[in-house]
């Protein structure tokens, strides 16, 4: 066992933080406050990651792309997530869609997707997740994620997908969806690539405006006769390890953004006097730092451990993602809402940088898997 | 153990329970995503609480108001906040200021503004304590030289010469009178040289900086007050030259705060959402629905008891503080969770519901208003009875 | 919103506490680290408490008893508590079901039996449900063919054959008189196939089996009931036949738990230390304090307005039921840190005061007691109100 | 970056996981239902232990010990600790306290203890702390650590000590101690070895009866003319760094104990049926099953990390000792409470498993520096 970092992901973190300070950082916070969410997504950010080469990090070298495993990429998403949790989750989708691919397809077929996703410079990837029966139109004033749906029928030789998706994020600008069409019949479940192109019937039926994570967009889609790509492997336990990262990365991402909002109240601390010292001086202070690095340390370790058993095939214990994530979430929360409270009432307002990094913190929450779902699927598995 | 209203006092709740479920929260979600913090208070709204009798709620009967107890002002607070928390609060700071504009005004002082009070329909109450460099210092009334407002006043002739900046003042913009605190021996401790002094808005020198931008009750004004050479006229000194400290000490009416109206707000919302998309059916959103009522119950009912011992001689003022830390505590709980019922909208905008992520951005203000909770529970320790003494 | 108690309950409460603090305090804790489950129950502290008149406590006035409310009926518990949980349990237990044999009993049954409960100070009440094979099933009402209790009752002419096996009863093998759940048409689902029966100790075939160590509580007897081919006389069907399910569905007054008793004694425990020993200067302890202040008062508000609440028209038994699994909760959270202030000792027990060890073991009981916490909430579940209807 | 653990590791964890099954367990069960405290301490049960090589595994081979690293010592701690949390406490003292005398002797004066130590097999260490200041008498019913010290005098070249010290875990068969005399003037601040055998001054004054971990004696001493050994480097830093094993390894003895109720729980779960499946298979249950999952894995991560940074130094850190005891401390203590309410009232019976784990990882709480403790040396860390 060893903790230390080797020489590669090391390059790799720090290339990610120079990368989050320099270029994430000062673009975001003006995203995170435009009105309209259509305007939102960081183009211009994402441009210039991937000419340092993030978009492609996951796929292997032999193919083009930046060869870094799972647990490295934790190190990046984390440092990503740092500069901004929305830019922190594109990568993440990216990051770990490559890595699905990969290990549903057979070689050959995930070379071509490598090729094209390595050629096309603003090709980023998403997950979308329907249920396979369509959805009735949903006229109830409120949300059901039962209720999105798409019905995919045979077209000849292949097949045709009708109906929509809910929140699938990143899902305007992606230009490839792995889609994975869900049914309590194993039967009719589905994985497959969708592409996103004019004329390829897929539309944006809605923009959401989350209260957080907005640089990433969070939109309904619409399917009108689309035409699936190639089927993947779709079995249960295939699916679930060839989606650890899914799990994993974007909870990274989560954690810089918790580790970034306890970086201000730790700095904050140090500089505001109240009661004749510094207030980190303050038990009911320093205790909140100490409890912030508790979790975020606990946090990234427990997300590092599922990192590496998926890297090594660690089948004994599937349910380690979904944990791994939902305890990283949780206390993500726990850490951006007390570096909140270090700043008192100057916390709450939005030139504070905690109250962009509380809500996006808690939007997060809200993505890959909310706490009970995460629990849902690990019991299952115990 | 139950409020047992008067008719007439349950009337007034009623009336508060109707403006807010039909005027405002049709129109809170709205104007909290849209208007800028300068322009998102409803007056128009201000104007039907007033006209109901609802803004001159604690105003003593002999000077024409309804001269409700606190347990009515909590109650009340907390209907106008299942509509919206800052139209709530823009209420509540005005029910807690108008015992010092009443009971503790000289006659001069009552002749000059109490009618103009009553009878303006938008005239709304501050209390301006806070500054940039001192917030938990003055909360907590650390009394060392430099500690506290740095606010200063001279006497000048027939004036008292304000300057300074307070800011994250609720009604700061909004209010028509302010009680602020300045150093009038900026030298001594705040217990030896602070003083109040009563400043209506139109006030020569006195002006509202930003309003500042806030991640929830984003319907009420936190504005900045910057006072510029303030000639503040000599008979508007409130209470004792120097003695502004002990008017503060006296405030503790504020811990009687109304967040479990977004809380029962939020509850609603995630029932009917449960309900309806069948989360209701799983466990987990049956613990965490039958929690989330528990923690309203049991918020309320302390709450209520604290506002009923308020008038009685078994009340204590750290019942009050901590009910303040338990039920903010209790609220935001309450309202994450109402968010995670509905899923993944829960933390996004929804056209045609209020979502329940406003209700946890507007109930979170409560981890530092009145007070941030750690040093809402430093004020109440020195209250504990000592060692010995039986305190049940 | 206060208890309001008459001069007749306030006596009651002041005895209970009077009793709790020169009788039980000074010897629960020797009894609970040292006596063997069978023998740790302090009789000679149940006739003082009879004597008192806290034993008759729940019983009607035209039996003789003092007729107290449930509101009365917690207070006393919780002063009693503040002795010794397990003492309070075995008081409490009897308050409960003293309803069933005061009200709900035959003539026959009245006159063969209420006269000796009314007489024998140490005749204690129990109720039996649980079974090694059904805990929350029996709580939760499982309604399935298999589920529930397994022990037999068969008519044998004028007697009923009860066959099978209780645990963890609390006051097993204190009490005189039980309340004893057995299945009546196997075959089928409880609501169907359940009776009840009186059961008096001495009758034939009944004997107490093990009387269990546990963690906690320990002066209360939690005891196997084993019956092997107990005879008990057909006049003692108790309710109607098969209608066993309907009796325990009326059973909601447990929930009024005394925990706060042992809650109350802890932070008094704490306070006192801390303030010899130091901590009280720090600010963790402070906060601590407070924070166990906060929670007592909020559960105890909580647990008497829901007693309060009883016997009006406005009893909602999802506020019994939840405000038990929030005292229970505030309890745990209060003794524990009880511990904590005092240091290393915290953890061990001390020759010269009540540990508040013992405390938080006693209050531990009340994860299960009356039902598992998660039970309890998915019991209050189906009682929320549908979505739409206003519930405040 | 490798969280798989080396050979040599494994084989130790195999060692202690053997021993704590076959010896451990069947005789601790007994210890803690003894009601004189005197009679509680595992002699046989830690004779055995010895005859494995289990007291001096902290000490270099070349010195005859066993060699083991702390990274590795903590995985050894925690099978120990399933065993048994007081044996495994007796032992993460021996262990840590090694380490200690190691850093804080120059090469010949720790060759020499480590020479007494692997010779005498039934000698074990304990950690004695102590304020500069002699106690008063202590009249009060209220406990106070404060009021605890000792006085140290000089007496020709050597010192004597005479007063008392309260709480020494183990401090009664333990024939050494490493003295920590406390002062808040640093000056006089001493570390000293000090030797518990007949004649030397050093008496137990009172055994304590804690609510757990009853198999390793808690007791007050009584100093009277002792004669301290040879004084040890006492530097505030020097100290810190050559202790972190004393936070890090009897926390991970409670992971041990926490684990076991918790997969008692997960047993219990998958055999006892309401409502008309097996208990784990409801969410009530099953998201407690996970929650166990996600602490204990969090706690074990966050000790293992402070292990590697202790054993490489990384001195940048010295608070991560102190905030991961803290950590993992309080998730053992929530791991063990939830695996008793998943046995219901039958978790709460002395016959059941978790009654007894329960009380001992509440009384670990109060060793070793408590929460606050543990809080207060971080906070002046940060």
């Amino acid at each position: 066992m060893d903790f230390a970092s080797g020489e590669a992901t090391l390059a790799l973190q720090g290339l990610a933080r120079d990368f989050a300070r320099q270029e994430i950082a000062p673009l975001t916070d003006a995203l995170d406050q435009e009105k309209d969410p259509e305007k939102r997504f960081p183009g211009e950010v994402l441009d210039k990651g991937d000419a340092l080469g993030l978009r492609t990090l996951s796929v292997p070298e032999s193919l083009g792309g930046g060869g870094a495993g799972l647990l490295s990429l934790s190190f990046v998403a984390e440092e990503i997530g740092w500069g901004d949790l929305g830019v922190g989750v594109i990568y993440a989708q990216d990051w770990a869609l490559a890595i699905a691919v990969s290990r549903l397809w057979d070689e050959a077929g995930f070379a071509a997707f490598a090729e094209n996703f390595v050629q096309d410079h603003a090709l980023h990837l998403a997950h979308v997740r329907t249920a396979a029966t369509p959805a009735p139109e949903d006229k109830s004033p409120y949300p059901s994620d039962a209720r999105q749906g798409a019905s995919i029928e045979k077209d000849g030789d292949g097949l045709r997908l009708s109906g929509g998706a809910r929140h699938v994020l990143n899902g305007a600008a992606a230009g490839l969806f792995l889609l994975e069409s869900d049914s309590a019949n194993e039967n009719e479940r589905r994985i497959f690539l969708l592409e996103n192109r004019d004329g390829s019937g897929v539309e944006v039926a809605r923009y959401h405006d989350p209260m957080g994570m907005r640089a990433c967009p969070d939109v309904d889609l619409r399917f009108e006769d689309a035409q699936p790509g190639h089927p993947l492997d779709c079995a249960e336990e295939k699916w679930r390890d060839a989606t650890h990262a899914l799990r994993i990365l974007p909870a990274s991402a989560a954690v810089g953004c918790a580790r970034k909002s306890h970086e201000h109240a730790h700095d904050h601390a140090r500089e505001r006097v109240q009661g004749g010292k510094p207030i980190i001086e303050h038990q009911t202070v320093g205790y909140m730092l100490c409890d912030n690095l508790m979790e975020l340390d606990a946090a990234r370790r427990s997300l590092q451990a599922a990192a590496w058993a998926a890297e090594h095939g660690e089948k004994a214990e599937p349910w380690r993602s979904f944990l791994a994530k939902a305890f990283a979430t949780e206390s993500c929360e726990r850490v951006a809402r007390r570096a909140m409270e270090v700043w008192g009432g100057a916390g709450y307002m939005t030139e504070a940088p905690m109250e962009r990094l509380v809500r996006d913190v808690v939007a997060f929450s809200h993505a890959f898997g909310m706490g009970h779902a995460a629990r849902s699927a690990a019991m299952g598995l115990l | 153990m139950m409020p047992d209203l008067s008719p007439e006092e349950s009337e007034m709740v009623r009336r508060a329970r109707r403006i807010a479920r039909e005027d405002i929260l049709p129109i809170a979600a709205a104007r909290d995503r849209n208007y800028a913090p300068g322009e998102a208070y409803p007056w128009h709204i201000a104007d039907k609480l007033d006209a109901a009798g609802l803004r001159t709620l604690t105003v003593p009967g002999k000077f024409g108001g309804f001269g409700a107890r606190h347990l009515v002002q909590a109650m009340v607070a907390e209907e106008i906040a299942y509509g919206d928390l800052g139209v709530a609060v823009s209420m509540d700071q005005t029910y807690k200021f108008t015992q010092l504009l009443t009971n503790e005004t000289t006659q001069t002082q009552r002749d000059l503004y109490l009618d103009d009070f009553m009878n303006d329909p938008r005239a709304l109450l501050a209390l301006a304590t806070t500054e940039p460099q001192s917030g938990t210092d003055t909360f907590l009334m650390y009394d060392a030289p430099g500690a506290g407002p740095r606010m200063t006043a001279k006497q000048e002739g027939d004036f008292y010469i304000l300057s300074g900046t307070k800011h994250y003042i609720s009604n700061g913009g909004l209010a028509k009178y302010y009680f602020i605190f300045a150093r009038t021996a900026p030298e001594k401790k705040m217990s030896e040289g602070l003083t109040c002094f009563l400043v209506p808005r139109d006030t020569e020198g006195f002006e509202i900086g930003e309003a500042h931008s806030k991640l929830g009750r984003r319907l009420l004004q936190n504005g900045e007050l910057v006072l510029r050479n303030c000639r503040v006229p000599a008979h508007n000194l409130f209470g004792e030259w120097n003695g502004g400290l002990s008017i503060l000490k006296r405030m503790v009416s504020g811990a009687l705060i109304p967040v479990m109206g977004p809380s029962r707000l939020a509850y609603d919302l995630a029932r009917a959402a449960a309900q309806e998309n069948g989360a209701a059916d799983e466990q987990w959103a049956q613990m965490a629905l039958t929690e989330m009522y528990m923690l309203i119950e049991a918020a309320r009912t302390y709450l209520y008891s604290a506002a009923w011992h308020a008038e009685k001689p078994t009340d204590d003022s750290k019942r009050r503080l901590m009910s303040k830390v338990f039920a903010s505590e209790a609220g935001i709980r309450v309202c994450r969770t109402a968010m995670e019922i509905w899923g993944r909208t829960g933390a996004a905008w929804h056209d045609a519901r209020p979502p329940p992520e406003k209700c946890w951005r507007d109930v979170l203000s409560y981890l530092h208003g009145f007070g941030t909770n750690e040093a809402v529970k430093l004020k109440a320790a020195p209250l504990l009875a000592p060692a010995g003494v039986d305190e049940w």
